[in-house]
């Protein structure tokens, strides 16, 4: 058993999915030589050669265009999008195409395409490189969605998404790529890829998160269980589709949700979490779901994004006002 | 300081400008001409090939324009009828589709449009099955995996770049260069005079030549998109675009299937040899509507129709087929008859299209089908069903 | 006053608002001798002329990239997207470029464009010409989202969006283009673009809705009078920014509420207003805020859409879930 | 069938690969070698212009290039030192950006990338202001009317557009091509060799051409694009890109400041004149780190880094300016001075930078202010006062 980090955790994913299936190829902007500019490739083409490892020309949507063309001659391409904020010039080929051509094809043509995307802000970045465009996906049929929030979920999570014969939008939190250390143990097999984990357990209130969130929500729970708060978190993992059966669970035990994400609160994932625990729990809910999300802004200069940011305390603030009602 | 005058920068403007579209411009490859005699080109002939009568694929090419021609008839028809809900009109564009879509091996792959009627005909595509899309029952009744051949696709340019990418895995798979004529393989991608203006087409340039993948970029300029003429996307001819990528490119007359098969099948040659992209721009002019809910009339002169009927690409083999009787009477009556039996299979068939069922519409969102989905395909079966029950 | 269609409406004020400001510019694929696929510009290149009534190139990034430099330069163009499905090699110049330039700018550049969309199915039209977008741009902040619903509003609302300073996302329900006419009184001023509006009162149950399903809605609301509900109908109008106050004082009445729309249910406009009204009517509310929206599919072949598109029976289908609560 | 022997389709792709990049290829202009000769060129010659001292404005552009340097030196320290996130360095790229700085008028408006510092100099933006967006206390500093300047732009390509609509805005205002000097105008799109294949920049060659815009597509190819070289974009010289498109274009040794001044005074005169746009291929090589960020030693050869040192842009003038006695010791040293006071300036400016206050975020969202946002604003006002209580 050895300890790595989400980065390195990503990069082993990576390197396992491309030994198992020769199909398998990773292609984007600086993916080559560079590894990538978070390193998340690296030595992948030393070892697998520039025909499996593919430094594209610079545009996004040209990377998700061939992709479809490799994936219909049976490959898998695995396109990393170098940043959140230029996923935008592909997202025509991802919403029209990738996510349409089974369907198009009534099944007959499948697009087995993991698009990686370093997403959430906290570091410190110029404008673009802090974007959280989740929800921009999964409104859209054909995609599915998910984020990890750990080194040892980031290393299975990669392999499933890989593996999985629909087109999948992998949301990385780069804040997280080289944060924290955690026990890999290959010898434990990984839950499945399209299910939410409950990660702390607790009664008075049900935090929901994923990707960079998740840590902040358990910061938050450590916190308030100081103050006699105990707060459940469930890291939901996929974002689509949902795992609601752990959400509502919860949120029938607990009575209370609260919903917290980097992204603008305005139609992001809280709000379609909120509608449906709504939906599902109202006899239990003895207060609204509250979201504590990005601001509806632009994502600020970086020099105030941890104000901007959610964090222990505007979450805290929600535990609060949810136990308040 | 305007006392500054400005240095030749290469290309002078009115040279650039000058033969940009009028009469295809002095590189219009042509073997055949629209009075249906052939001539000599420097670079380009007709070849069918060794050990094949090349008279008899002529008549071969005449049969398959014929017929082509006859599925778009009866299919516009078919929608005056309200049979279908639209259709893309194929008139005047047949040579271009017949010549390149018979330079194809079967192992090629083909990324069309949504109007490549023609190159559909020519890998084997019941043109039934063309329907389907235009009539709203499904979005591509096809395989692509049987024929080689791609789905229609509607948002312009976006094929290209997929043509593009699976060119790029013919080359992964070892299936070009090889030097085995059965095995090398090439992509051509088909699209239009105005889809040469979206980003997506030009990547794929970019794409192509970097990796020198093995794909024709075929562009059939019929002169509109829509309303907007051709000068609105380009000021100098469409296939010099190519120059500024770094490959080959050719213009031939689109309404000569002899040309258009020898440059298609010369540019498909030097993919498969791994000599890498190749820009063939196919001169030519949309007779008909943009597509049934189109009016013409709003935006173009008929005088031009008038000059273009005049090159009508099945006119001008037929002529040459009779003047040079290489063809009998018997050979054009059997043609006709074919064309009346395949305009019979379309009517009856396209009626006997199976309708969709409003619950298969959650089938093939995904390969793995999630619990979500499921429950609301299960949930919307149940209301189905209390109308059902409201009613029995 | 005289009767006119959604699609003269729109016209008509397309007409006034060049007529009144002449740095009022109209660009897209053939909306200048053929006057749109649509026909809503018919007539405007012929009397304003090629400088102000563009055909474009066939690249909608470039629309709407030139768009930005126009307005740059002090115009205030009108930019058409032929159909709702070709927006989206836009989507990148819009979300990255036109919503954030004024907070990039700290608000010194201005981007007065207007993005018309006809959206929304039920034409028996081909993939891609039957989307429904609005979320996509609506959870996107530096962007407003309004949707007009009948041929009045059509009229005033386009002259208001190209009047405002901000970006306007301008929602056609092209599928009502040329369905009713409506009586056009020029005297009568109209309301405030960012308002919604009550356009049926009623007791029993909220209808919220916009664009084509208002009168989807009010059909509903017809019907069900005739078996003694009493259903109030609401058009949003606008979907960014939500005007949340008649929303909050109907359901206040109601103790119900129905989101209805086109667009896909998953993270449509439905979860944001019900994950609203949940949090400002908790105590009010009888029943959770139900959603009736399109499937979480792809849009269907045209031959099925009617049974996918939410219609009188599904709305009916829900006031009574709702009620049964 | 493969007996097809492949005919000719115009440029041989030997001859197109050939000269690439090698040196520049046989088209580059020079005017000034990197040893400091003036040497001619058939088609641009160096012109101050009339009444003016040619020696004087060399001078100028050799102190405007050895500030810019500063700049970046300067902002490269600040980052190493904390103060700001990241720098995009333009070392080795100050002629480009001078020389075509320099061949600006007032009226002309100019659309850079995030490393145009030099440019940014010639229009008398103060380069503390070009910090803040790198210390991240705003996102651009300035008022793009202020000095026809725009904001720096971070996604790959999207301004080339922004130009070409800004220059059709031009020529609406019928500020193109009426022959007086100083009404004229014409924008300059600046971008780099990757944006080369972004489907934005092709566009904007397309709606350029179409609308024979007065824009300059001015594209410093410094050979990098972060890790991929320039032959992953492009196998032919990209100034020829522009062939494709109906427009000229040319490449100019933008290591000379005199032959970049000389190409793009002419390319934007033809631009005024109302003769188009013109591409601007300025062949130059990044000498530092793609940003601060950024490790070259991982994909590139010191060797490079070596020959292209002999090819600096500075040292080739003052080597002109002193062989040919044209400048003084006291010259250089007053520079030097000059220099060393603009350091001062950008260290303690920088640090002086007004801090962003949270809640500034909601101000600038809209033009006109929603309700919606105004109650957020205040709700987190209220939020952070709770915690002034606190500590009270
Ligand atoms: C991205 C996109 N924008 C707009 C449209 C609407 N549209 C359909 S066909 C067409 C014109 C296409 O012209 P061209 O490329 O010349 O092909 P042709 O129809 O002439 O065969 C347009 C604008 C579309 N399908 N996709
Ligand atoms: C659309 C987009 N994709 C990716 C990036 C990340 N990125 C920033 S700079 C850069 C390389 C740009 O190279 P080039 O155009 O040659 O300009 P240079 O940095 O060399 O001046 C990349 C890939 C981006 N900013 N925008
Ligand atoms: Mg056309
Ligand atoms: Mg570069």
């Amino acid at each position: 058993m050895s300890k790595i980090t989400l980065a390195k955790g990503l990069n082993a994913g990576l390197r396992k999915a491309m030994e198992d299936d020769p199909k398998v190829l990773v292609m984007g902007e600086d993916v080559g030589k560079l590894g990538g500019v978070f390193r998340i490739t690296d030595g992948l083409q030393k070892d697998f050669g520039e025909d499996r490892v593919i430094d594209t020309p610079l545009a996004e949507s040209g990377i998700l265009g061939t992709a479809v063309g490799l994936a219909m001659r049976g490959y898998r391409p695995v396109c990393e999008i170098q940043f959140d904020g230029f996923v935008y010039p592909a997202y025509d080929q991802i919403v029209s195409q990738v996510a349409k051509i089974h369907f198009r094809s009534q099944g007959k043509v499948k697009m087995p395409i993991v698009v990686r995307i370093p997403f959430g802000g906290g570091i410190g970045a110029v404008e673009h490189h802090s974007e959280s465009p989740e929800a921009q996906f999964a409104h859209t049929p054909g995609l599915k969605v998910v984020s990890c929030s750990n080194p040892v979920d980031g290393y299975w999570m990669i392999q499933q998404a890989i593996a999985c014969d629909d087109p999948v939008i992998f949301l990385e939190p780069k804040r997280q790529y080289h944060a924290d250390k955690a026990e890999l143990d290959e010898s434990v097999s990984p839950a499945p890829l399209f299910s939410s984990r409950v990660v702390r357990e607790g009664s008075d209130v049900t935090l929901l998160a994923y990707g960079p969130m998740v840590k902040t929500c358990m910061a938050s729970a450590e916190a308030a269980a100081g103050d006699g708060v105990s707060l459940e978190v469930i890291d939901l993992r996929t974002l689509s589709p949902l795992d609601m059966g752990p959400v509502v669970d919860s949120v029938r035990k607990t009575g209370r949700a609260v919903v917290v994400h980097e992204a603008h609160t305005n139609l992001g994932m809280g709000a379609e979490v909120a509608a449906r625990v709504a939906e599902e729990c109202f006899y239990s809910l003895e207060s609204p779901v509250l979201r504590v999300g990005g601001f509806d802004t632009p994502y600020p200069p970086s020099r105030i994004e941890e104000e901007w940011l959610p964090d222990l305390d505007r979450v805290l603030d929600a535990v609060d006002r949810s136990m308040a009602f | 300081m305007s006392e500054t005058t400005t240095p030749d920068f290469g290309p002078a403007l009115g040279e650039v400008f000058g033969p940009a579209q009028a009469e295809g411009g002095r590189d219009l490859v042509q073997l055949l001409t629209p009075e249906g005699e052939r001539v000599e080109h420097p670079d380009f002939s007709f070849d069918a090939g060794t050990g094949v009568d090349e008279d008899e694929t002529i008549r071969g090419f005449y049969r398959d324009m014929v017929l082509t021609r006859r599925i778009d008839t009866e299919a516009t028809a078919l929608q005056r009828h309200g049979e279908l809900g639209i259709w893309a009109q194929l008139l005047g564009q047949e040579a271009a589709q017949i010549g390149s879509g018979r330079a194809l091996r079967p192992q090629d792959f083909v990324f069309p449009t949504y109007r490549e009627h023609g190159v559909a005909w020519c890998r084997d595509i019941d043109p039934l099955r063309l329907l389907g899309l235009f009539r709203g029952v499904d979005q591509g009744g096809w395989d692509p995996k049987d024929n080689n051949f791609g789905l229609y696709t509607i948002v312009i340019g976006a094929q290209t770049l997929h043509a593009t990418g699976y060119a790029m895995g013919m080359q992964r798979d070892g299936v070009v260069g090889t030097g085995d004529a059965d095995r090398d393989a090439a992509v051509v991608a088909y699209f239009g005079d105005g889809a040469s203006s979206q980003g997506d087409v030009n990547e794929a340039f970019i794409f192509a030549a970097s990796y020198n993948a093995p794909v024709v970029f075929f562009c059939q300029n019929n002169q509109w998109a829509i309303s907007e003429p051709i000068e609105r996307q380009s000021r100098i001819p469409l296939y010099q675009r190519a120059l500024g990528f770094g490959f080959p490119g050719v213009r031939v007359d689109g309404n000569d299937v002899l040309a258009t098969y020898a440059v298609t099948k010369a540019a498909l040659q030097r993919a498969r040899e791994g000599q890498g992209p190749t820009f063939v721009e196919a001169y030519t002019y949309r007779m008909g509507a943009h597509t049934t809910t189109d009016d013409p009339t709003r935006y173009r002169l008929s005088e031009d129709l008038e000059t273009w009927k005049l090159k009508d690409p099945i006119a001008r083999v037929k002529a040459y087929l009779t003047r040079n009787g290489l063809a009998s009477e018997d050979f054009f009556a059997d043609v006709e008859e074919e064309a009346e039996k395949l305009g019979e299979h379309l009517r009856e068939g396209c009626r006997a299209l199976p309708e969709p069922s409003p619950l298969s519409v959650f089938d093939n969102v995904y390969a793995e089908q999630t619990p979500e989905l499921a429950a609301q395909k299960a949930g919307f079966a149940a209301y189905l069903d209390s109308f059902e029950g409201a009613q029995a």
